[in-house]
């Protein structure tokens, strides 16, 4: 496979493009020309892109839940739920299991099952089989805009037919896509394949319909260092801008120590403004998201609810464009959309609490510039391995283990980098594997996490990792030996 | 007596790894020959890596949801396949929702699995079921 | 009345004694020597000061509920729930409202009633009725200490009672106990009679029972600057100290902006030890408390949640060394002894989330300053005001309006001093009616509210004072005009 | 149309003094003559109020729980003092604990309150029902 970080022609575009709407029958449905027409008919308030941009201007942080059922009626009743009774500011549409990984069929008797037996049988809301028709049944139900959330290696048809069915917001990407999400799956054929819903984005765009593009922040969700979602976030930005997206959130998954936290939001808008410019995509509007804490929950709801709002207050504190919000059923299972609310209701509090208030760390400095200079370290050596092709670059590093995903499922993950936290719960690196980080960085992760072992008068090892990944669901941040 | 073979591994479409890594390293460490298939793992799939490594157990993870529509239908393979009273365990988030899990309990053991695990559990409580069931197995 | 800052002499108390005891029949079974022994023969763990102590030497943060019911095999079910459910590091015991009134008969119909009602109908623990066997019946029930928590202007009686049977801490004071509590009681007769709570513990300490007791912070909860609060704690505990209390937490409410917060529990601190120090009293171990937002909650369970987490993770990261929790139910009625047990666990997460973090805001240094000034200025005027004597100088304070209490009930408080906050939240002072302030702090209150009435475009009035008293109930931590 | 009086105050051991506060200063603003006793106020303070002021209504406010006590026989109380058909309102947290507002309203109705007004009562709707209240009066 041949990948390129170079914008597809129209010729490309258009051979692709018959293969892929043949791919279920409801791509037939799709019309470019007519789903263009439908969004310019659009009003503001529906629109992702413009909605981003205006608390993006007023400094404000809007909530969005995750949600999806299976049964079209009742996933218009769950949106319109979230919209009244969560006070969401914008809505999501999460992608089935099935969908995601292409199998029609069985998405298709997920659905008549969950009617069967009354009760959901897919995590999520199968787009493809439901087609055109009933992506805009939902997408006008409501009167907030409305994302497509997801995790699918190839999400060309997926996107084909929910951008016609009135989404105006796209998650996902070619790495954060693959890496959490798939097994077997080469980097490059996902990225090429996102070349493509990048693509189908800048021809709205071009057309004039701002698609909001979000690559997938928290990878797997599980003691990711800010540097690696950082790295990932920026050369999707970037493969995405040069197939001519305008519109980019990038997303960070809460780690737990605030500083570490906000220090992240911070320099990912930054480092994200300053690459897509370096780089020569001087249009691009980015905004960021922050997800509530991505890893394993206490089962306790009133402990979550407790694990909801440290992320809330951190999303406000520091300014992120939205948060991504979890519920409290989350150690449990699919919220019901009452615990969706409640999870909305209880984050709004908390950034209307903080949302004035500002935050001025003496370390908060220091704490970019590490992640500055681990991020730089990351994305640069990728376009060095890819001879200043990131498409390539990206493919090569992973290869390499340059970008390292902890806990990965692909097998194309190295899986070499250990992370764990330090004494104040920031994520360290335990063992760096083959990051190209310079010996200081290496010695400050060193010291951090011996600074961390002292403490707890034990050995820094793999017992510590596993630590750390139970203990906010146990109840703590720091995973300490009882 | 010999090391007991567990096959473990995460069911359908799913691609929860973080748990499954886990279990791995608790299973191996507490004394099992374990093959673990990881990630996305099919029916037959499991079945297969049964029958070459003459397992004791098959340990099916499924945190996503949709384990209900993936599970069905395993212990008849099993039987199909041979592998006759094989032990299956199955375990994590193995249903959409916050369901009573007495109910969740009973539907799995009706379709044919010997132990059902709640959200949440702990390898300590996974390895000592597995050595329950064994000790059990050994009275017979 | 004379009221002075002297501790009683053994025959003042002794005469005062014998009419307390009297004043209700269960008087008559408080037997000191025998209490003694009873206190000395508890392990540590039941014992509020050696626990409190622990606390602050390895810097965590305990937790408390409010809870109190009427009959005492509910109230040691609630207990015993809260402990074990609520994950409660201590325990409370609330007091109801006519036993602080001392309305013994009544407190009696209550009981009574809700026996036969099966329902609650005191919002308390009628403590001197129940009598010091039923005190000890409940504070042997848990292995955490006790503390009795109330609202009483005479609390003669009700120390008595509870501390022979075997709580471990008493909170309360002459003013605190007084302002936000009553209608027509004057100041010098509540210190009086607080005279001899302290004496009563000081009584205590002189065998080796170590009390301990509390100043109530955050007085009527609604708006009062840290400056107040702090003023009344420092007097409070200097009062306390003179009678020979050893062991002193000094509270303070949260009022919502984080800055501002653990700017007051570090000053509440510093000054009430430099106080106690600067006045002889050397071996007085201080210790903090900051209470979850004492004003208006929103009625909604989840957004209560939101309310509860930020006092939690300023408590964790002022190091404060408890925080009393609330519960989802505030803002409707005393909570099930489930919905306290959440208030709990929520708080516990957030807590050991935040408890291993750090905060080191540039602007923690002068807001510090501030309130060591204003605090200064207050508790120096009163000094100054009694000719040296605390005691005397706080009731010609109050008198003055120099230590003024906003929305306070009594009719001695001045209530001329109106609260509002600024853009970012902080409780400022509208208007600073006879404070003792320089014009350098008036100047910096008026410029603070100024700059949020521009950012308003509205005066600042006593609308904007109301509209905050609204602002968090309704979702908000500033009263911004719709 | 001579302005409406109304005696209002928090009853019983009560001192939750902050809503009061604000009642007061709404009530005077739409236009009412309001005579505030503040809090702690019993049973008998309100009666002599409302004859001494020939007041058109009582307001009582309770916050902390023990309403329902405090509020007993109050009814009767008006109507022995002549205070016959007087309006009797009554809101704030008036019983112990989170309860079906259904169940109370009913039983301050049956104690004889013209209204029954559940937590977090705006003092707009206040000043509603107060103008509901007259003109239906004026309309008899
Ligand atoms: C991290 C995470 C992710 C990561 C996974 C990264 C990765 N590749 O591993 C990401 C973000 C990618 C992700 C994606 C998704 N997730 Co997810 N995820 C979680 C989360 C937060 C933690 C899981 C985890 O790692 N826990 C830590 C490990 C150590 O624990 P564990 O997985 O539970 O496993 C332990 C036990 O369960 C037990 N166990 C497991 N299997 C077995 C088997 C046996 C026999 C025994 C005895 C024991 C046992 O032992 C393990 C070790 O202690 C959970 C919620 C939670 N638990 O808090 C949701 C959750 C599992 N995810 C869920 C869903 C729905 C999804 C998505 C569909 C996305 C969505 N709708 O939002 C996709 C699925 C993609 C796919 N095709 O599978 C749901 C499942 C819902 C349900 N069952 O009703 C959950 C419960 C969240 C929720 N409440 O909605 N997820
Ligand atoms: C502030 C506060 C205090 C302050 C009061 C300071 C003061 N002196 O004013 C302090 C800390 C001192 C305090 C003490 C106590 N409190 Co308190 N307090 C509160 C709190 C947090 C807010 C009250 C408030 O000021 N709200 C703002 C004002 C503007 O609103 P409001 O009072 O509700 O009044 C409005 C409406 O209700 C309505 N309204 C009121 N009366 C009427 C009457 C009519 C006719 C109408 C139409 C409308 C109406 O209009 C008002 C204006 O909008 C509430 C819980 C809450 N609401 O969040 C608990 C609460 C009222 N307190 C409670 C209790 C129990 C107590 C204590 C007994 C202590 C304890 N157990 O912890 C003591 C009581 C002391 C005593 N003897 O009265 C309970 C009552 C429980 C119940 N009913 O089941 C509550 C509900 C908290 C709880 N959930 O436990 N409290």
């Amino acid at each position: 496979m041949d990948v390129k970080n170079k914008r597809l022609s129209d010729g490309e575009f258009e051979a692709l493009r018959k293969e892929v709407l043949a791919q279920w029958p409801t791509g037939k449905d799709v019309d470019l020309e007519e789903a263009v027409a439908l969004h310019k008919s659009m009003p503001d308030h529906r629109i992702f892109s413009k909605k981003l941009l205006e608390a993006k201007r007023s400094k404000s942080t809007l909530i969005q839940p995750r949600a999806g059922v299976p049964v079209i009626e009742e996933h218009i009743k769950l949106m319109q739920f979230l919209e009244s009774e969560g006070e969401a500011d914008l809505l999501p549409t999460t992608i089935d299991s099935y969908t995601r990984q292409n199998r029609y069929e069985e998405a298709e008797n997920g659905v008549s099952e969950s009617v069967r037996l009354g009760r959901a049988m897919l995590n999520g809301f199968p787009a493809v089989n439901h087609g055109v028709a009933g992506c805009r049944r939902v997408t006008e139900s409501v009167d907030v805009p409305i994302q497509v959330r997801h995790g699918t290696p190839d999400a060309r048809l997926l996107t084909e037919i929910t951008l016609a069915g009135g989404f105006t917001s796209y998650e996902g990407g070619g790495v954060s896509y693959n890496l959490p999400y798939c097994k077997n799956v080469p980097l490059e054929r996902t990225i090429i394949d996102w070349q493509y819903t990048d693509r189908l984005t800048g021809l709205y765009e071009e057309m004039g319909v701002s698609i909001n593009r979000e690559p997938y922040g928290p990878l797997t969700g599980t003691l990711v260092p800010p540097c690696i979602s950082h790295a990932v976030a920026i050369i999707e930005a970037l493969l995405a801008a040069e197939q001519g997206v305008k519109n980019i959130t990038v997303g960070y998954g809460q780690c737990g120590n605030m500083l570490q936290d906000i220090a992240a939001i911070r320099t990912l808008q930054e480092l994200t403004d300053e690459y897509l410019s370096k780089n020569g995509y001087n249009d691009v509007i980015v905004t960021t998201v922050l997800h509530q804490w991505m890893g394993g929950f206490p089962a306790d709801e009133a402990k979550a609810f407790g694990v909801i709002s440290t992320g809330s207050l951190t999303a406000a504190l520091a300014q992120a464009t939205k948060v991504i919000v979890k519920s409290p059923h989350e150690a449990v299972g699919i919220p019901t959309m009452e615990a969706n609310a409640q999870g909305l209701r209880c984050t709004k509090q908390v950034i209307n609490m903080m949302c004035d208030q500002s935050f001025n760390d003496h370390h908060l400095e220091s704490e970019k510039n590490i992640i500055r200079r681990e991020t730089r370290s990351i994305v640069d050596k990728c376009f060095e391995l890819g001879d200043g092709d990131i498409a390539l670059g990206v493919c090569r590093g992973v290869e390499a283990g340059v970008l390292d995903v902890p806990f990965a499922p692909c097998r194309f993950n190295k899986g070499l980098m250990l992370p764990c936290r330090d004494n104040e719960g920031a994520v360290r690196i335990l063992n760096t594997g083959n990051l190209p980080f310079s010996q200081e960085l290496k010695d400050f992760h060193a010291e951090k996490i011996s600074e961390r072992a002292k403490h707890e008068k034990r050995d820094a090892s793999f017992q510590m990792v596993i630590d750390d990944v139970y203990a906010i669901g146990k109840g703590y941040l720091v995973g300490r030996p009882k | 007596m010999s090391k007991k073979k567990l096959v473990i591994g995460v069911i359908g479409a799913d691609v929860h790894a973080v748990g499954n890594k886990i279990l791995y390293h608790a299973f191996t460490e507490a004394g099992f020959e374990t093959i673990n298939l990881g990630v996305m793992v099919s029916q037959e799939e499991f079945i297969d890596a049964a029958i070459e490594s003459d397992a004791d157990a098959i340990l099916i993870s499924s945190l996503y949801g949709q384990g209900e529509l993936d599970c069905r239908g395993m212990r008849e393979k099993c039987d199909e396949a041979g592998l006759k009273d094989i032990i299956l365990f199955v375990g994590g988030n193995i249903v959409i929702g916050k369901q009573s899990f007495e109910d969740v309990e009973k539907r799995f053991i009706d379709m044919g699995f010997d132990r059902v695990f709640p959200p949440g559990t702990s390898p300590e409580t996974a390895i000592e079921a597995l050595n329950a069931m064994f000790s059990a197995g050994e009275g017979e």
